[in-house]
């Protein structure tokens, strides 16, 4: 198995810095996303360890093998695509065996793991079908049996589940999960939506424009950002962000307290304002508070917390659930 | 970006070679050839003697005017009725499918048999075409010998062999529309009328582009059809570029004709190049 | 079929492998006009009969400009077959013969080749390059006997008779006075060509003046009188309906049959006559064009197509033996039985057989007296431009007059005098 | 379907009857006539019916011609298409994946390729050097040289449509450079390769000028020659000249009909990008 080690990798690209110097490990069996927003390098650095891009600068190391120039074949590495990149003149057994017969591996043995693959995913039903007869999950599976049967050491995914529905994303999440945990590789896995990160991830790298935020846990990142960035970006609704005096009392640039470590009351609190607004989830109410001093404060309470928008409402934060953030 | 591993040139090669060998070298050397005078057996340097003598070819602006004309009469009426033929074709008509096979199908006879053909059938006496009107009641011009009609009659048979091209890609471009537009505009109220010009006009501009600009091309070095019903005639009245440099060629003036290929090469560019640039800096708009 | 086959499986293995043959084979470059196709079968028959193990391989190029440019880049190239059949006149001037073409002076039978033709197909240094194929021709008018009789018209010594013999035929016939095939473009240009005796009887040096750049079609009366002949026809309505979608085919029948009275043209005509119209070939006469005197009427003559050999043949020497062969009289009799005889041979003690077809006989006796023929311009001078016959077609559909035609004739020939890189232009 | 299409249907296709197919009933009734008769244009119909006469009469002339030519052209149409249609798909693939600075310059020649008329005389001293002037194989290659651009073109904006998504998944498979053209991209071509043989065959079946120039010689005879050909040979015989037309006409035909489903796909996503 294997870990990937990445060593201040630079990508320029027509004179735009891409990538300002990445530095990672991956650890060997470990699911790691690559989160940030569109523009932020996650999937060119995605595309720099699969070797379909090159990197300006910098070393890439998978299973200690220096791969920096090697071809992506070479690299013991599989990738499943955002579009997924089924073949549409080949059934669903011949895209995923398409590699096994590149590499002219044994006919029965390509049968034999196509078989495995598709059972593992529940795509032995429709192995002869052609891509174009398969609904969106199910060509996601075939991608993802794609990967699998080539028995690669690192996975590599691209915004994979972005082109499901809700409900298809969340099942896939999950299968997704088990599958990592059957499999036991290392994955790589790129995406925009911090849930999937939370959800999914051992370790999150938060990327942004062409630099690591920062990396850890998904609670780590939950409950110790470094960066405003990661505070802002981790979680949801977003972390309440406000520079000025309060930052300031703490000697930090920026103050931090996300909606649901906000406690509020009708009566008395540290903040005092009028609801502008107010979301009802069910279980939780969204509420927006226009704040004299901060501006519009968000926060999050029981869904039975019954107000109206015009009221006046205190807010306060909970004890040892702010966040002093440096610039 | 590593497309130089993925999509090495090599992939150009074989028939790049080709190319290059058997087109862009003897293109090349015709420049050279155009400096001379050229009777096959000898070359003598002239300078710019042929480009001179080009210019005061007594039916040098008849031609010019003939090869622009034919080449945006061919080509306006090649989209115009490309257009409307391909929304005729594309609504369900009874027969429709016959109906393209039928307009496409001149598109693949050769340019010689239609010439030979279509002159028979314009003969201004015993035509088809006369005889037809004849019954109408209608006495028919004379089509290719009448010298303000022939260059005329020509076009129409070019474009009657090439509409169908042009409904073809027409049709192609219609179906890249979505529906949707159409539903959004009948829910607007718009007329049927409406639809056409304010949606099926715009969205099909891409098709346009290729028709206006393959059949541009081909309309402005457009010769055998030209050459197998008129030879450019009665007398000079529908040569244009393409069949005074072949008559020169034949006469034997090589370097004179080549020069004129030149010519007619750098006329096809002036037109055909800032057109291209146009349609394309308009498309960006959209 | 079978010959197919064998042909299919030639061209197959030429891929790969050259085959041998044994017995040498001789290819011909002949333009697809049928007569030629016919002579040519003929000829080479006759004298495969004499040597079996020649045999011969004919290729069709088209007529016309088109030809010409064949046959000149095929020289070029040195692509040429064996045996080629090319015209005689300017055209000829344009292949470079000295350079390209192989002297044939010293083929057997190279005395028995008239000097008036030997003379339009030499180099200066006296190099003769071909032997003729055919028939010497006359140009002028064609007509059709039985109008002449039943409207008691009388042959035109001169250009006024003609023109009121036309008038007669305007008035008093439903026929056309004069045939004009525009569709063929090239038999516009006959009023104009065949008038060259009329121009060399007031102008004996027009040819000599005109290749030297002193003479002008335009500038020079007599010269200019030809296209003012065409224009006059043209103005006067004498023409055929639609002459501009009439063919040379057309022109033909229509003069054979009565439809039309007159049609210019070359002698070369009479065969195709008898093959398209044979019950009425002896309705069809011919005179010379007539110039303004009467006691200058004479005939333009045209030298035949001739047989050529390219300088680097393969079979040089049995290509000769078959030149040498065409220039006996047994060839011209062969000649005769395939096509006809249609004017004087140009071969020594050829002679015509008695039944030959009135029109040819309307000819003869301007060959008989010394003077009465002239050859055309294009035997003389080495210039001819390109665009005569547009420009006649022009003057003949009344979309330009003589003058204007005339001076961008003189144009157009300067191009070809300074692509033959003339003295004086 | 509605009334009222089904009334435009019908005057649709009298009218498109009456422009279109009227002027090929002539051409095979010409055909089928005596000489006679054919002279005069008509569309009458004949008194007699000669088609085997005259169809017999075509194939003979000149000693078995026409089949001839129908060999030689089959070769040089067949050879070339094929050559064409692979290595124009390659240019075109190159061309439209990889971005470089020669774009642009590579651009220009294959534009130039569609502009620029051929300069003859040099091409057949050129093709005298190679040793190809007068073959069938010289005569491939020029076809091959001058249908490339338009060739080009066509698979250049049809490949653009291809996911880029494909090809990097089969180099993720462990596909070489050939093998993702081969197996991945040139199965997809599919529809525009269809339109590309079937307009490049026919231009390729019925062309005249070329041939004419570099493949002289009467062994070498391609169809539209034998037309040109009996032109003139013909000329008082119009049912023969027309009968030849209707014989030179039915390759593209049988080619049409063949693939006449497949034609408006190939253009959906090809031509109309340009």
């Amino acid at each position: 198995m294997a870990s990937v080690k990445l060593k201040n990798i630079h990508k320029e690209f027509n004179g735009v810095k891409i990538l300002k110097g990445i530095d990672l490990d991956v650890n060997d069996g470990e699911f790691c996303v690559f989160v940030g927003p569109s523009g932020c390098g996650k999937s060119t650095l995605l595309r720099i360890i699969s070797g379909l891009d090159d990197a300006s600068s910098g070393e890439i190391e998978i299973a200690d093998k220096d791969v920096t120039h090697a071809d992506p074949i070479d690299r013991g590495i599989a990738m499943v695509f955002q579009s997924y990149a089924l073949y549409p003149h080949l059934t669903v057994r011949d895209n995923i065996g398409f590699g096994l017969s590149l590499a002219k591996r044994p006919k029965n043995e390509i049968n034999e793991r196509v078989n495995t693959a598709a059972k593992m995913l529940q795509l032995e039903a429709l192995l002869d079908r052609k891509p174009k007869d398969l609904s969106g999950g199910q060509r996601q599976r075939v991608a993802i049996g794609r990967a699998i049967v080539r028995n690669p050491e690192v996975f590599l995914f691209d915004e994979p589940l972005s082109n499901l529905d809700a409900a298809l994303r969340s099942k896939m999440r999950l299968e997704l999960t088990e599958l990592h945990a059957e499999l036991n590789a290392t994955m790589i896995y790129v995406t925009h939506d911090q849930i999937e990160a939370m959800t999914m991830a051992d370790k999150i790298v938060v990327l942004n424009a062409g630099h690591v935020e920062q990396v850890g846990t998904p609670m780590e990142l939950y409950h110790h950002p470094k960066t405003p960035f990661v505070a802002g970006f981790i979680g949801s609704p977003k972390m309440n962000l406000f520079e000025g005096q309060t930052a300031q009392e703490h000697g930090a640039d920026i103050y931090g307290i996300r909606p649901e470590h906000l406690t509020l009351s009708t009566q008395t609190g540290k903040w005092q304002g009028v609801i502008k607004h107010i979301e009802h989830l069910g279980a939780d109410v969204i509420v927006h508070i226009q704040v004299q001093a901060l501006g519009t404060l968000v926060a999050r309470a029981d869904g039975d917390f019954a107000v109206t928008t015009g009221s006046e409402i205190y807010a306060t934060p909970q004890q040892g659930r702010e966040h002093f953030l440096s610039k | 970006m590593k497309s130089s591993r993925s999509y090495p040139y090599w992939f150009i090669l074989p028939s790049g070679l080709i190319y290059l060998v058997l087109f862009l070298v003897p293109t090349v050397t015709a420049f050279w050839f155009s400096l001379t005078q050229w009777d096959l057996f000898e070359t003598r340097f002239i300078g710019l003697e042929n480009y001179s003598q080009f210019f005061q070819e007594p039916f040098l602006i008849t031609g010019a005017v003939n090869t622009v004309v034919f080449g945006a009469v061919t080509s306006i009426a090649k989209s115009i009725l490309g257009l409307l033929l391909a929304v005729l074709l594309t609504s369900g008509l009874l027969g429709q499918s016959f109906l393209r096979t039928l307009i496409f199908f001149p598109v693949l006879v050769s340019t010689v048999g239609i010439g030979i053909a279509f002159t028979e059938i314009m003969h201004p006496a015993r035509g088809m075409i006369n005889v037809g009107l004849s019954y109408l009641g209608i006495h028919g011009p004379a089509w290719l010998i009448d010298p303000h009609l022939a260059l005329f009659s020509v076009a129409l048979v070019d474009v009657w062999k090439g509409v169908g091209l042009a409904t073809l890609i027409y049709i192609a471009g219609l179906a890249t529309i979505s529906s949707d537009y159409y539903e959004a505009a009948r829910i607007d109220g718009a007329t049927k009328l409406q639809m056409f010009f304010r949606i099926t006009v715009p969205l099909v501009r891409p098709a346009t582009v290729t028709v206006v600009t393959l059949s541009l091309i081909s309309g402005l070095r457009s010769f055998d059809l030209i050459w197998a019903m008129t030879k450019g005639g009665p007398g000079f009245s529908s040569d244009v570029l393409a069949s005074v440099i072949y008559k020169q060629y034949q006469a034997g003036f090589y370097g004179l004709s080549t020069a004129g290929n030149i010519i007619l090469f750098v006329l096809v560019a002036l037109i055909v190049v800032p057109l291209t640039y146009w349609f394309n800096r308009r498309e960006v708009d959209l | 079929m079978k010959d197919l086959v064998k042909k299919l499986t030639v061209i197959a293995f030429a891929f790969s492998a050259v085959s041998a043959a044994s017995a040498v084979e001789l290819s011909i470059l002949i333009d697809n006009n049928p007569d030629t196709v016919a002579l040519t079968q003929a000829l080479t028959l006759a004298y495969s009969k004499k040597h079996p193990d020649v045999k011969f391989e004919m290729e069709l190029r088209p007529g016309g400009a088109e030809g010409d440019n064949i046959v000149k880049t095929r020289l070029a190239t040195g692509e040429m077959a064996d045996v080629f059949i090319y015209n005689s006149g300017s055209l000829l001037q344009a292949l470079r013969p000295s350079r390209t073409l192989e002297p044939i002076n010293d083929i057997a039978n190279f005395s028995n080749i008239l000097s008036s033709f030997t003379s339009t197909v030499s180099d200066k240094k006296g190099n003769v390059y071909a032997v003729p194929a055919q028939t010497a021709m006359g140009g002028g008018i064609l007509y059709n006997k039985r109008l002449y009789k039943e409207l008691g018209l009388k042959v035109p010594m001169t250009w006024k008779e003609f023109m009121a013999n036309c008038a007669i035929i305007a008035a008093k016939s439903k026929a056309a006075p004069i045939a004009q095939t525009y569709r063929d473009s090239w038999t516009s240009q006959l009023i104009v060509l065949a008038d060259y005796y009329n121009v060399q009887s007031e102008q004996p040096n027009f040819a000599d003046d005109y290749t030297n750049n002193k003479a002008k079609f335009a500038t020079t009366p007599s010269a200019l009188r030809g296209f003012e002949k065409l224009q006059q026809v043209s103005e006067a309505g004498y023409f055929n309906d639609y002459y501009g979608a009439a063919t040379y085919n057309d022109g033909l029948n229509m003069v054979a049959t009565g439809k039309a009275a007159h049609y210019p043209m070359l002698t070369f005509a009479i065969p195709a006559i008898n093959i398209n119209t044979p019950d009425q070939i002896n309705d069809v006469g011919f005179f010379a064009q007539p110039g303004d005197d009467a006691s200058k009427n004479g005939l333009t003559v045209w030298m035949p197509n001739a047989f050529y050999l390219p300088k680097e043949g393969d079979h040089k020497d049995i290509a000769k033996d078959f030149l040498s062969y065409v220039a006996t009289v047994d060839a011209c009799n062969t000649i005769t039985n395939a096509i006809g005889a249609n004017g004087p041979y140009l071969i020594k003690g050829c002679t015509l057989p008695d039944n030959v077809f009135p029109a040819v006989k309307d000819m003869l006796p301007y060959f008989q007296v010394e003077g009465r023929t002239a050859p055309a311009l294009e035997f003389l001078s080495p210039i001819k431009g390109p665009m005569l016959e547009q420009l006649t077609v022009e003057v003949g559909s009344s979309i330009r007059t003589a003058k204007s035609a005339a001076e961008l004739y003189d144009q157009d020939v300067e191009k070809q005098a300074k692509q033959l890189n003339l003295p004086n232009w | 379907m509605k009334r009222q299409q089904v009334i435009i249907g019908i005057v649709a296709l009298v009218l498109g009857v009456l422009l279109f197919a009227t002027p090929f009933m002539f051409i095979g009734i010409t055909a089928v006539k005596s000489a006679a008769e054919a002279s005069h244009l008509g569309l009458s119909l004949p008194s007699k019916w000669l088609f085997w006469e005259n169809f017999m009469a075509v194939i003979k002339a000149r000693n078995y011609m026409l089949l001839l030519a129908y060999f030689n052209s089959t070769v040089i149409t067949v050879g070339a298409i094929s050559l064409l249609a692979v290595s124009a798909a390659m240019i075109g693939y190159v061309i439209q994946r990889r971005p470089s600075k020669w774009n642009g310059f590579i651009y220009a020649l294959i534009l130039a390729g569609l502009m620029i008329p051929p300069a003859v005389v040099p091409t057949i001293w050129l093709l005298k050097e190679l040793h190809l002037f007068k073959t069938l194989h010289g005569m491939i290659l020029i076809q091959v040289a001058y249908g490339l651009s338009f060739s080009v073109l066509l698979f250049r904006s049809f490949i653009a449509s291809i996911p880029r998504d494909l090809d990097e998944a089969a180099i993720i498979d462990g596909a070489k450079p050939w093998q993702v053209f081969f197996k991945v991209i040139l199965p997809l071509l599919k529809p525009i390769t269809i339109t590309v043989v079937l307009v490049q065959s026919v231009t390729i079946f019925n062309d005249f000028t070329n041939p004419l120039y570099y493949l002289p010689g009467k062994d070498n005879v391609t169809v539209q020659l034998t037309l040109y050909n009996f032109q003139s040979q013909f000329s008082s015989q119009m049912n023969l000249l027309f009968m030849n037309i209707l014989l030179v006409t039915i390759p593209p035909l049988i080619m049409f009909i063949f693939f006449n489903k497949q034609i408006v796909k190939g253009m959906t996503a090809g031509a109309v990008k340009g």
